[in-house]
């Protein structure tokens, strides 16, 4: 019964990693992030039914807050990029190499 | 009041120097404070020399904590062993700020710090302490030959740094590696030298730890084939430089093995003893032959050192009194013979604004008095009796032939190898005919003459009269052979038990 | 009370970030004076730590918000480490901001903001804390990273930096997830509970401790986690690289310390783990180091390589009774070494930083020596040179190794720090035997300089009369 | 008369001092302007003439002594101890050092004195006198040191001595080069030297390390440490008295002024090596396989010189080879055990060799320094003088009875004969033949028949009186000092090997005297022999033949110069140069900057994994995430 939240929440995670490692788009990159923190929140859910506590729960909120900040900063990252380049493309942004 | 007085020799140089180095002052100045510092130094070597006893145990000992929870100590003191090496750390310096004039005062400043650091290497009686001033010991020299040295001295100089450096970073490992065997031992930390050579280290981890103290030591000795950054560091460096590696800090690599490896790791060095030697000799066999065809001066002494420097050694590997203490006199006699031979040739080098042998010849006629020094110190370096060369390659000979007949023969070759490479130079220099170059040679001043007699006059009264010396340093020799071969005897049977701890140690 | 006790310097910090916000509305206020106040606050929080941490006994306040939290002598010292380094980088930044100008005073708030989460993290005492200490911090590093909006390298550096701290910290939450799954409570005291309970490695227990590994990794920049740490550091300006090189890691090291000491047996299960982490690092950091000729991307490397060194350490410690004063001296004497280091750059880096290359600063020794022998120093000191800090650092970490039987470790790292000898000396090298090519003049404050030297000072004190803690 | 001991210790002390004096003086003036020669001459005597009285003194009072305590020991100083080594710098007088002390100092300070006017003019008149007087205290510290160590001490001082007098003109390469020739092969030899000093006191050292500590403990030696000291000693001995193979210095070490040719290398320094055999004599008795060995290289030295000898055109390379070959003789009267023999030949061979060479020396003085014989003839109407104490010389070499050589010479032949050893016997009196024969080429050539140069002939004239008094005295010594040591045989007492009884170990075997009649006889037959030879062949004036063949091999030396120099010399310079070139270059280094170069490549790799692309750096971590997770799943369960 477990197993089956926690395959979904890794499948999520993979796919949040394959996002993160295939996409080119900043936008796409950040929702895959999103989407492996939500696959560690959906963990956190099922864990503490298992567990019948509730601390899971709380823990699953804070992360959202957390990560709805990072999400914030992302965004204005995102903003300042366009306006250096005028595009979203990750590959765009490699003066820094070597 | 003398109590004190290894603590004054050693921070006397490395405040002075330092204070060279950071306030701006002019050269000269600079050459006077660091003259008055090291005639000081000298008088208080003297000093102690006199004062020495020579029964074997530390002298001026000195020790307060430095930080307890190791066992570390700031723990000085003199020995037999480290006497005649202090020696040679303490009364020639003041040649060289005598004799060369041209240098600036960071120049001055670093030869200072050099000083103190060696003299604080020798006298360490604790592991970590010694350390500590033999990696200091290099930064001065680093400096000096990259600031002031020849035309190719970057490459020079980041040899013998990265060399060095391997060498001691190994050495610290192993150091520790020691350090903590005694805890587990004995259940308490300490570095102190004299406390740890209760150890017996052998087999397991033991083997390597002696392994990396000795490539430590062997960088910086050099010990064949770990000799190659030595020719270009000398050749490079600037002659004062050359002076202070080649007569006091490689002394101060032998030193080290006799000091810190032989006690600790009798079992492993005696299994070793035979490889080691033949390095030595082979080393002396290779440099000595390389030495023969260089067109350079300066570089041939720098080969001719390498040569010596490993019958030096040899001295330590052959385990017997007369080997050892032939040594740690030859330590002394060949600094006063290299030294002095490394500053003349500083002194051609000013003078005639080369170094190349075959632009020079017939010297002696111009410069009676500089080619009579140069002929002692020359004749002192290939061991004639009667210099104080001769004691100290005799008895590392008559040693060795005890501990292998075959080393021995090999060693002796030491006897015509350097009088092919000296006397040919000689030949080329000093005698033939005078060319226009050499014709308006100036013979020695007065000054020079006077800082340079009382070293010539040393390495004749060592040769003449060298009981004196030796019978403050043998005591030592012989205790320390004596308790080599108990250690050895006594664990050659079981080594097989001391193996097993190591690996429960480190488990 | 005790909770109030031991959060104090990090109330006080957080004050005085709230307190500079607020004062940032008056425009009249020199952003100089921003730095100089966040200084007072630094010295005053400094002190506090001190004074509380004066205490004889290990951990001092263990139950704050019971369990979460808890101050252990080394948890101080590290928190020590980390006011200190927000002083000396203010120092710096004040000259440093004096040429270079696009500073306002949220800067300095941010980064006490950031301070607070650093702190808080080398207290924190369960894993969702952690995780939220560990991105307060990171938040701010994010924004001082990227804080020239004008210069493109550091708004790269600031996505680079951002993307992957943020994947990073998705694993670190998953990590939580597994263990919360596995222990029943992310709580370090429950779980160590746990462990002792049933030895037997428990699977969610590995996975998620190896999950949250891996955002350590990241943070510390273990290889093969590193790669962004050169960008980062060559992208951000010269004050909060040294910022980030120095407390960053004090804080997140001060963690995984804490962590991986929850229990004997857990550490006993990640030593071969981690040995192989610790040779990779310290390895590749060197062979990044040695390819580079930007300075700032060097330090990066090279502390690529010290994160090795300590890992080294936390292989070594010993989980029974951990005091972790070997990482705690290593963190303080790399922090002083650092810290001098990208103080003397931002000063002598000029406008736009525009000596960053090992060319640029060819011949220093003749123009300005005091400056090229403090760096001297400083780079000696990371080296581990005697009698500077980094040397007893270093010692201690060798001892430690040794003692734990990690003869090979402490010979690997001797090695790695023979390489590193290479591009450190370098430096030496071009500072001292070139001639100037230029006068080096530099405008703006003399604090960086000031504080270059007092760090001087102290590269030797703590060098000489080794504080263990 | 106790406190004549330590008179010893002024007799080599004396002449060094001089040699520190003349040598201060000379390096302080000769840039500017010199001393007088008579002041350098007068303190270059007073030292050798001093020591000769001390000599004699301590001599007369040694003779005073009963025979079974004739030994005075004036222990001076500590030297060095160490361990069970402990070494004095002690001198002992005993009947041998005692004789060899007289004539080493008499001879001395004849050469001394004959150099004053030999080197008359010469602008390093002083550093000359400086060095000889050097040289004889050395040598008397040789001769008078009390144990092996201290005896090193003067046999290296007399190696030094003996490069710097043959360099002394140093301005031609020439001279330097022989110089250098004599110092190496001399450190060759040393070489065994001190080996066999080493392995003597490692077996039986520990007992005190001078003669008579070690002659009370040589009967602990096992054979095979006893020959094999022996024969490390000899090959001291060799290098020293230029015997097989190390003989090669000794011709070219004419390159010297005269005098010294004559002092150093033909009377004294040349024989310390006989000196040392001798003072080793407990040994060499002792281990007789050791000495037959020392006698076989002997008389070969003794045959291959004398071969040399008789194709040179060189005065002075002549008398070197005769000398080599009278070596030879004593080696071969010391290795059969006739010790006393040998040292008598040694002390006959020191005068007629030095009156030979000193001859040679104002015949070449004369003719301004022509040495070849080619060039001289007729002179006996010049410089009569010098001819008559030549041809005493001559026939002394030669071993022409009643001069010295005769008697000394014969006496190792009996002894060799008397001992067994025949097949040396036969040599000895084959190369007698062949000594008498170019001794006597050498007479003819220069003073017989008509002068082949005519107006060098015309230049020529007798030497001045400084120079032939010690010419005269040395001859009479030549003709006479045979008596010193007359075979009972005729009527004589062997005064010499009697008085040398004590300090040698020999045992005179008894033959009836009908054997030593009928070798004595063959000996003068064969003297006979080579010297009519040579008076066919030179003594109407010859001129100078075209040499082929074995002849021409013979004048040439066999080529063993050659051959040494290309055997040994050059490949060892070969060997240096390949070392410097190129392997310290290209090989002993290689492996650092090997290291070094894989360093720097794999950063610049590294460098190159630094792309820039955050994607790729995810991508690293996650590959790296799955290589550990890789490695969990191993290590963990």
């Amino acid at each position: 019964m477990i197993q089956d939240y926690l395959i979904l929440s890794i499948i999520l995670f993979c796919l949040g990693i394959l996002g993160v490692i295939t996409r080119r788009n900043v936008f796409t990159v950040f929702m895959s992030i999103e989407l492996m923190l939500n696959a560690a929140n959906l963990a956190f859910i099922a864990f503490s039914r298992l567990h019948e506590s509730m601390d899971g729960h709380v823990l699953a909120m804070m992360i959202m807050a957390v990560a709805a900040a990072e999400a914030a900063l992302a965004l204005a990252v995102v903003i300042l990029l366009h306006k250096h380049k005028g595009k979203l493309d990750t590959n765009v942004f490699s003066l820094l190499r070597g | 009041m003398f109590e004190y007085a290894l603590s004054v020799m050693i921070f006397l140089p490395i405040l002075a120097g330092l204070a060279l180095v950071l306030f701006p002052l002019r050269g000269q100045v600079a050459r006077t404070v660091g003259l008055i510092v090291s005639i000081v130094i000298l008088f208080m070597g003297i000093e102690m020399f006199i004062g020495f006893t020579g029964t074997s145990g530390m002298e001026y000992v000195q020790n307060t904590p430095w930080i307890e929870s190791l066992g570390i100590n700031y723990a000085l003191g003199v020995d037999g062993i480290s006497l005649l090496v202090l020696m040679a750390a303490a009364i020639l310096y003041p040649l060289v700020f005598f004799v060369f004039d041209t240098r600036t005062k960071g120049f001055y400043g670093n030869l200072l710090i050099a000083q103190g650091a060696m003299i604080g290497a020798i006298c360490a009686t604790d592991m970590v302490l010694f350390y500590v001033f033999w990696e200091i010991m290099l930064l001065p020299i680093f400096f000096m030959i990259g600031l002031y040295g020849g035309a190719n001295r970057l490459a020079a100089t980041l040899k013998i740094t990265i060399y060095t450096i391997a060498g001691s970073l190994l050495m610290l490992a192993a150091l520790v590696y020691v350090g903590v065997s005694y805890h587990q031992q004995f259940g308490k930390w300490t570095f102190d030298i004299v406390q740890l050579s209760a150890l017996d280290l052998g087999g397991g981890y033991a083997v390597l730890a002696f392994i990396m103290f000795m490539i430590a030591f062997a960088i910086k000795t050099p010990l064949f084939p770990f000799h190659t950054w030595l020719p270009d560091a000398y050749t490079e460096a600037p002659t004062s430089a050359t002076f202070v590696l080649s007569a006091i800090m490689a002394k101060i690599g032998v030193y080290g093995i006799i000091r810190f490896v032989v006690p600790v790791f009798e079992i492993e060095f005696a299994r070793f003893a035979m490889l080691l030697s033949l390095a030595g000799v082979v080393g002396m066999i290779y440099c000595g032959i390389a030495a023969i065809s260089q067109k350079d001066m300066k570089r041939l002494m720098a080969f001719s050192s390498a040569s010596h420097m490993g019958i030096i050694a040899l001295g330590v590997f052959c385990m017997n009194v007369q080997a050892l203490t032939g040594t740690l006199f030859q330590i002394a006699a060949h600094a006063t013979s290299t030294g002095v031979l490394f500053l003349f040739v500083g002194l051609l080098e000013q003078r005639m604004k080369s170094r190349e042998i075959g632009d020079l010849g017939g010297i002696a006629y111009r410069a009676p008095i500089f080619a009579t020094f140069f002929a002692i110190a020359m004749l002192a370096s290939v061991g004639l009796p009667g210099t104080n060369g001769f004691i100290g390659e005799f008895l590392i000979i008559l040693g060795a032939l005890k501990f292998s007949p075959f080393i021995a023969v090999l060693a002796g070759t030491t006897l015509i190898i350097g009088v092919c490479y000296m006397l040919w130079m000689f030949q080329r220099v000093f005698f033939e005919k005078t060319n226009e170059k050499t014709a308006e040679f100036q013979d020695l001043t007065a000054k020079e003459m006077l800082s340079f007699l009382p070293v010539i006059l040393l390495i004749l009264a060592m040769g003449i009269f060298p009981q004196a010396f030796i019978k403050k340093i043998e005591p030592a020799a012989s205790q320390q052979v004596a308790k080599l071969f108990a250690m050895s005897q006594a664990q050659v049977a079981d080594t097989a038990v001391p193996v097993s701890d190591q690996n429960n140690h480190k488990n | 009370m005790q909770d109030f006790v031991s959060l104090l310097p990090l109330i006080v910090v957080g004050a005085g970030a709230i307190l500079l916000m607020l004062l940032a509305a008056f425009e009249k206020l020199e952003v100089e004076t921003g730095a100089l106040i966040s200084m007072v606050f630094y010295g005053a929080a400094f002190f506090i730590q001190l004074v509380v941490g004066g205490g004889p006994q290990d951990v001092i306040f263990d139950k704050i918000f019971n369990g979460m939290l808890a101050t252990s002598n080394f948890s101080m010292a590290a928190g020590l480490v980390i006011f200190g380094c927000g002083f000396f980088t203010s120092m710096s930044c004040h000259s440093y901001f004096g040429v270079n100008k696009f500073c306002t005073l949220d800067f300095y708030a941010i980064k006490m903001f950031s301070v607070c989460g650093m702190v808080l993290l080398t207290m924190a005492q369960e894993l969702v804390t952690a995780f939220i200490a560990l991105e307060i911090m990171s938040l701010g590093i994010y924004i001082l990273v990227g804080y020239d909006r004008t210069r493109l390298t550091a708004t790269e550096a600031i996505l680079k930096y951002l993307m992957l701290g943020a994947f990073a910290g998705a694993f670190f939450t998953m990590g939580a997830a597994l263990i919360y799954g596995g222990a029943g409570s992310t709580k370090f005291v429950a779980i160590s509970q746990f462990i002792a309970a049933n030895p037997a490695g428990q699977p969610l227990l590995i996975g998620g401790a190896f999950f949250i590994f891996i955002a350590i990794f990241f943070k510390i920049a273990a290889f093969p986690f590193h790669a962004w740490v050169v960008d980062v550091y060559d992208g951000a300006s010269a004050p909060v690289t040294g910022f980030m090189a120095t407390a960053l890691k004090a804080a997140v090291f001060a963690l995984f310390a804490n962590f991986i000491a929850l229990s004997s047996g857990f550490h006993g299960q990640w030593i071969d783990f981690l040995f192989w982490v610790a040779v990779l690092t310290m390895f590749g950091g060197n062979l990044v180091a040695i390819g580079q000729s930007n300075i700032k991307r060097m330090l990066a490397a090279s502390g690529i390589v010290h994160s090795g060194y300590l890992l080294i350490a936390l292989v070594a410690i010993n989980a029974e009774q951990f005091t972790g004063s070997v990482i705690g001296y290593y963190l303080a004497a790399y922090a002083v070494g650092t810290l001098g280091m990208f103080a003397a750059m931002s000063y002598l880096g000029g406008s736009g930083e525009k000596r960053v290359n090992f060319d640029d600063f060819k011949g220093l020794a003749k123009v300005r020596p005091y400056s090229a022998a403090a760096i001297t120093v400083f780079l000696l000191s990371m080296a581990g040179i005697p009698p500077t800090a980094g040397f007893m650092g270093k010692f201690y970490i060798i001892t430690s190794a040794i003692s734990a039987g990690q003869m090979a470790l402490a010979v690997l790292g001797v090695v790695s720090s023979i390489l590193s000898m290479w591009y450190y000396l370098r430096l030496v090298i071009s500072m001292y035997f070139h001639d100037a090519s230029e006068s080096f003049e530099t405008q703006g404050a003399p604090l960086a300089t000031i504080s270059t030297f007092v760090l001087v000072v102290f590269v030797f004190a703590i060098g000489l009369y080794p504080i263990v803690i | 008369m106790e406190h004549t001991a330590n008179y010893i210790g002024l007799i080599p002390l004396l002449p060094l001092v001089g040699a520190v004096v003349i040598g201060l003086m000379h390096m302080f003036t000769c840039t500017g302007k010199a001393f007088s020669e008579k002041l350098y001459g007068a303190l270059a005597c007073v030292g050798p003439v001093l020591s000769f009285f001390l000599a004699l003194v301590v001599f007369f009072h040694l003779r005073d002594l009963p025979v079974d305590q004739r030994h005075l020991t004036h222990n001076v100083f500590t030297w060095f101890a160490v361990g069970d080594l402990k070494v004095d710098m002690a001198f002992l007088v005993d009947p041998l050092s005692g004789l060899y002390l007289l004539f080493v100092t008499f001879i001395g300070s004849l050469i001394h004195i004959y150099s004053i006017g030999y080197m008359a003019g010469d602008e390093n008149f002083g550093k000359f006198f400086c060095y000889l007087n050097l040289f004889l205290g050395s040598m008397l510290i040789l001769v008078l040191g009390s144990g092996p160590v201290v005896m090193f001490v003067g046999w290296e001082g007399v190696g030094l001595c003996s490069y710097l007098l043959i360099s002394f003109f140093a301005t031609d390469t020439e001279n330097v080069l022989a110089g250098n020739k004599a110092f190496i092969v001399n450190r060759i030899g040393d070489l065994g030297f001190v080996l066999g000093m080493s392995v003597l006191f490692w077996a039986i050292g520990s007992g005190g390390f001078d003669y008579l500590s070690l002659k009370a403990n040589t009967h602990l030696l096992t054979p095979g440490v006893g020959i094999a000291v022996c024969l490390l000693l000899f090959i001291g001995a060799c290098g020293k008295s230029a015997q097989i193979p190390l003989y090669v210095w000794l011709p070219d070490a004419m390159a010297g002024p005269t005098p010294v040719s004559a002092l150093i290398h033909a009377a004294t320094m040349v024989t310390a090596g006989v000196y040392m055999v001798a003072r080793f004599s407990f040994m060499y008795a002792h281990f007789t396989t050791a000495g037959t060995i020392v006698a076989w290289v002997g008389i070969l030295t003794a045959l291959l010189s004398a071969i040399y000898g008789m194709f040179q055109s060189d005065i002075k390379k002549i008398l070197a080879y005769s000398t080599v070959s009278q070596l030879g003789y004593m080696f071969a009267g010391v290795g059969v055990a006739a010790y006393s023999a040998g040292i008598f030949h040694v002390f006959t061979h020191a005068f007629f060799k030095a009156l030979l060479f000193l001859g040679a020396g104002s015949v070449i003085y004369a003719l301004h320094h022509q040495q070849d014989v080619w060039q001289m003839g007729g002179l006996k109407n010049k410089m009569p003088r010098t001819y008559m104490t030549m041809l005493i010389g001559a026939l002394a070499l030669a071993g022409f009875p009643p001069f010295s050589g005769f008697f000394s010479k014969d006496e190792i032949l009996f002894m060799a004969l008397a001992n067994g050893h025949t097949g040396i016997w036969l040599i000895g009196v084959l190369v007698a033949a062949m000594t008498a024969y170019y001794t006597f080429r050498l007479i003819f050539l220069v003073f017989h028949g008509t002068p082949r140069n005519q107006e060098a002939y015309d230049h020529a004239h007798e030497a001045p009186a400084v120079m032939t008094v010690p010419l005269i005295v040395l001859a009479a010594g030549a003709a006479l000092a045979g008596v010193l040591n007359l075979p009972a045989l005729f009527g004589g007492n062997m005064v010499v090997s009697t008085w040398l009884e004590p300090s040698l170990t020999e045992h005179h075997p008894h033959m009836s005297h009908g054997v030593e009649i009928l070798a004595m006889l063959a000996s003068v037959v064969a003297v006979v022999i080579g010297i009519t030879i040579a008076y066919k062949k030179f003594g109407q004036g010859a001129e100078e033949p075209e040499f082929t063949g074995f002849a021409k091999l013979g004048y040439h030396k066999f080529y063993v110069d050659e051959i040494y120099n290309a055997v040994f010399v050059q490949p060892f310079k070969g060997i240096g140069s390949v070392i410097s070139r190129f392997l310290e270059p290209n090989v002993t280094d290689s492996f650092v900057k090997f290291a070094t170069w894989i360093y720097r490549k794999a950063g610049t790799s590294f460098k190159a994994l630094q792309v820039g692309y955050v994607r790729v750096y995810a991508l690293y971590m996650v590959i790296g995430l799955s290589l550990m997770s890789l490695f969990l799943s191993q290590s963990i369960n």
